[in-house]
């Protein structure tokens, strides 16, 4: 078992033919993933990667069986190509893309959410699940099959916390990349349920930024719900407010969203906090032999 | 994140259908002083200074006049400003009005619930941060059927309003409505919304419109924000940079290690002066482009902080190295980079060549950087 | 058992201090409905035919738990009432409204389907069960509780119909009225299987008329899925193509939706079609005779 | 249901920017002839009657002109038609263009799916009916998110436009779908959408509007119909009355009751003459006022059918009562009632007392009113 993805995940690539689309193409298929199939109106009847490319998503379920996409569309033009993921059926959509108007997104999010359909991202790195499959961008070298769940807001911050676990000697169950962005399809308290019920999955790593109240409500989740041992990381302790650090969703307002309370928050849920990302891998190393689980 | 200046904000109001009290713009004491004679503005009337932030009223960038001498004047006091750093431009003139409750009333985004929020209290003409919350009551509108007549019933009922000034707000809210959905707007607020007889009016606006909607909305991109000239320059070649208070800048890929970067810095005493991200790209020529815009800041000292995932190491090396070679002897600052990740060995290597140490750990790299920040100053000021 | 409605129906009357709303909430109290609340706002803590009258239905349904709204408010404010009573938790929403925008009946209808509310209407006289509840506007005098069920597009008409079975000494199971409009919450499809699984109806009576192809559909769900008998009556066969039959949805338009298709489709699946309402009680007593339930 | 002339429909296609052919509205053959001097419209150009009826080119109804004297001459014969029983007040010039190929566009209802349905077909330029299913492509739009980019590439492809053709239709079905929405439309239809060049061009325009939204659309109140003059007033007192072929009037209340009692009345050799649905009303004035509508339709013979349900038989017999004495003798026609419901036995006997029998059995009724239809007949016309 794993969590979002697993052996039967059979990936279509909205915006194969660009040149994110066909590198992670290339990159998701040496993780294992089966990529079934590519999307780019107008150049169906070609292949990249080895991929055959359809003009549209509905062929591309009818041809091949796909069941998740990664979409790597340019934002304009995103909401139209989740709503096409959601209406030819796909269960598991990962945007990739960054700078979608969180317009767009709340329509999205409620138009996937009443179908069925479970969104990860936007502007995120996506899913993974080491010896099974990865619908996004994390980059392969740093898993390794192992029983650490993560679920993170960032991108290459996670990679290193991952890389850092990786070269501790441990690997990951599944790894959830949520995306930086102010209103995402999935947020920690959606996915926290889904390792919690992963038998694959030992102990939990949760990375947090600033901004929101995502961390707090995870934590509230966290002590009410989740049994498993959590180390958790929240960057963001050293910016100001009102200003926006790098992700849409990374700022400060009106006193909500600092790291500050949300390290109290996760603390006060039983979490370790860790105050570096570099002591997190070794937290987690500490957390697991406590619990004899190493 | 593009915040309008008052007037910009009520000139989205008005084409929403928002009541407003009678206004203009002026940009000089004598157009000011126009605006009352001609009966464009009424006397007694109202003369604020157009910057975007808050507290005008007690930083006398907001006056009362009753003639059209006391109009120039008062412009002119309020043009002559510096306004917490925000040279005043503009001034706005509004009539007075007979003034009954002061209320608020906004629309902004609940991330949790992934919905638009409507905000209201009677306590409005103060900062809603100082209110408590159980005086504000917040609706989630769903965005698909949009503002329903039961939730505007609601707000009337939770300011305390009836009969004509009912529907006076029922309109209101579906004006408000359509312009935070139409405008691609983070926040729309009035505060204080006036009770004016049986009328309501917006005295003040605050309206932030979301950056990443640019692409439908031309017209904002020319409007000056609160961002400094480098974060406009940033912003136009769409390079994630925010000046801050500290003189050691940062360079790192992803917002998360970017932001993790200072934090690691402040905890070893150092003071972040910039935030570069440089995001996922791969391409020498944007890196070069993003570390020549952190040289204009002016640091100390500068901290590159790679993991190669996405990215490759030699690359940013390449790019990294070219753009140290444009930079004048004079405007040089001491580099630490950390390189971790895809092609580490390569980059550093490209880095060693250039006379630029890099190290694999990140303490000792934040140790190392904080202690050259500390060194003497360099040729220019601050970052 | 029954079909919508039940003994723990609590019905909220949205418009209860209209003339409409208060009249028939004193006939739907005599059937033996349970009304627990009306809704006017503004008017909140008065009563009518002494049901206690709030401003809003939360309000109505966190004092008095009901779970089925009457609608009567007009048609430019019934989206509104619709919205209100499904974001309140209720149910079962009759809406008796007329002249309501189909427009607004495209977001009403699937904002309510979306949360699991089911609407019966608009222009519609509604549900009833006798001896358990009604709610809408079927004259109370024209039921006796019996094992026959009914499913309509008009009101008059199957009050006559309904009254000529009572007549004939049989009774209803449930009898519900769709509503004469183009769009509407509940079709001939959606509640057929409710009669199919309800076991205290024994046969379905089926009352419709032209425009659409809602009795077509209803012909195919039935060749299909339906086993017990069916009797149903057309109305329109001397209609012209092209002119609205007092209901807005009653109108052969582009060739689609006369009367003679409705039937010849309704035959093929089984169903005895009558040529006049009054044969109508008279084919549900043959039916029955022959087999056996009589 | 308002159906709009294509002048009309063309207006609201300009609005939301469809694009159409250069053009102009004549009332009289000067104005025509006006339009072409003036180069509003240029030449050659086709000169269309404005009239609601299908069937235009065979007809007659449309023409083509090379000189302004031939717009003249065409506009007149034109505006002197009566086409299928229509007045023609208005012709539509536009300026003839080099067409490729000619396509069909239409939003309208799905009534089963509950959702708009965007119909194209490459088979434009002919009566849609006559299409053969399989080459028309339906596709449900969802009024939540609206019409999706996917769903307007699939439009493109199934009418084998590609490159600038593609965008261009990308944009009007943008500006159909707003149409079909912003004006509460039963249908928004172009047939033939015409290739020219490379773009694209509304050649006809066919939009309905829905009735029930008339109070969200004041501006089409006062558009004419397809009604006749009877059914005119009969909408301005909101009283369901439909004219048809034959010379029996029929009043009954409710649609379907209504509707079933045309057909009983057929089946026993009558011909309906007026369609009249009292719906639930109870009021005695309003019985009245709508019986002498019915008087105005100069029927052979009335049939009055009523199943007190929710409304009282009694009543309903007063207001007949009272209906009948003001109509002229010579206007009088025999009647027939048919009551049954609440207090039924008080309605037959206020009917009883005005000289007017009622009887309970609608097959009997009904033959009775049939043969009264085929009696002498009235003073004046018929239904």
């Amino acid at each position: 078992m794993s969590v979002l993805v697993d052996v039967d995940t059979r990936v279509v690539v909205q915006g194969i033919t660009g040149h994110q689309g066909s590198g992670h193409t290339l990159q998701m298929k040496l993780f294992g993933t089966k990529v079934v199939a590519g999307v780019t109106p107008g150049r169906a009847g070609t292949q990249v990667e080895g991929v055959p490319v359809f003009d549209s998503v509905q062929e591309a379920v009818d041809r091949t069986g796909a069941n998740a996409s990664c979409i790597f569309v340019p934002a304009p033009f995103a909401k139209d190509a989740l709503l096409e993921a959601v209406d030819a059926g796909i269960r598991l959509v990962v945007i990739v893309t960054e700078h979608i108007p969180f317009h767009d997104m709340l329509i999205m999010y409620h138009y996937a959410k009443e179908r069925g359909t479970r969104i990860v991202g936007p502007n995120c790195p996506g899913v993974a699940s080491p010896g099974k499959a990865k619908v996004g961008i994390i980059p392969n070298v740093v898993f390794r099959p192992g029983r650490v769940g993560v679920i993170s807001r960032s991108g290459t911050l996670t990679y290193e916390i991952v890389n850092g676990i990786r070269e501790n000697g441990l690997g990951q169950s599944t790894c959830i990349g949520l995306g930086g962005d102010p209103v995402v399809g999935t947020s920690f308290v959606d996915a926290l349920p889904w390792f919690e019920n992963d038998p694959d999955t030992d102990l939990l790593v949760l990375v947090g930024e600033i901004g929101g109240t995502a961390e707090e409500d995870a934590a509230e989740y966290i002590r009410q719900h989740f049994t498993k041992p959590v180390v958790a990381y929240i960057a963001g302790r050293a910016a100001p407010a009102g200003k926006r650090m790098g992700h849409a969703g990374a700022i400060i307002s009106r006193g909500k969203g600092t790291a500050q309370s949300k390290q109290a928050a996760l603390e006060a849920a039983g979490a370790r906090v860790g105050r570096f990302p570099f002591e997190i891998p070794d937290l987690v190393s500490e957390v697991l032999r406590e619990r004899g689980r190493r | 994140m593009v915040k309008l200046a008052e007037w910009r904000g009520k000139e989205i109001f008005r084409k929403y259908g928002v009541p407003l009290p009678p206004g203009r713009v002026a940009r000089s004491p004598a157009e000011a002083e126009q605006w009352v004679r001609d009966g464009s503005v009424p006397l007694p009337c109202v003369i604020k200074a157009q910057v975007l932030a808050g507290g005008r009223g007690k930083g006398g960038a907001v006056r009362f006049a009753n003639t059209p001498e006391e109009v120039r004047a008062a412009a002119e006091a309020i043009l002559a400003l510096e306004f917490k750093g925000e040279r005043v431009r503009e001034v706005l003139l509004e009539g007075k009005l007979a003034i009954g409750r002061e209320l608020y009333v906004a629309i902004t985004l609940d991330r949790s619930a992934r919905v638009p929020l409507l905000l209201t209290s009677s306590q409005g003409g103060v900062e809603i941060e100082t209110v408590e919350d159980s005086a504000i009551v917040r609706q989630p509108i769903h965005p698909f059927p949009g503002l329903a007549g039961y939730e505007k019933r609601r707000a009337s009922q939770s300011l305390g309003l009836t009969g004509a000034a009912s529907k006076a707000l029922s309109l209101l809210l579906d004006a408000l409505w359509k312009a935070f959905n139409a405008e691609d707007a983070e926040l729309v607020e009035i505060n204080p919304l006036a009770v004016v007889g049986e009328g309501l009016v917006a005295l003040d606006a605050k309206v932030i419109i979301e950056d990443d909607a640019a692409f439908r909305h031309p017209e904002y991109s020319e409007i000056r924000d609160d961002r400094t000239p480098l974060e406009e320059i940033a912003r136009e070649k769409e390079i994630a940079f925010v000046q801050l208070d500290g003189n050691i800048g940062v360079i790192a890929n992803g917002a998360g290690l970017t932001m993790a970067t200072l934090d690691v810095l402040m905890e070893f005493g150092g003071h972040p002066g910039v935030f570069l991200d440089l995001g996922g790209t791969d391409d020498p020529a944007k890196v070069s482009e993003a570390f020549l815009l952190m040289a204009q800041a002016r640091p100390r000292a500068v901290f590159l902080n790679i993991f190669g995932g996405v990215t490759r190491c030699d690359t940013v090396a390449t790019g990294l190295v070219q753009a140290m070679g444009q930079i004048p002897p004079a405007e040089r600052f001491p580099l630490v980079a950390r390189i971790r990740g895809n092609n580490e060995v390569e980059g550093i290597e490209i880095l060693r060549k250039a006379g630029i140490t890099a190290l694999s750990s990140l303490k000792e790299s934040a140790q190392s950087v904080v202690a050259a920040a500390q060194g003497p100053p360099p040729a220019g000021g601050r970052a």
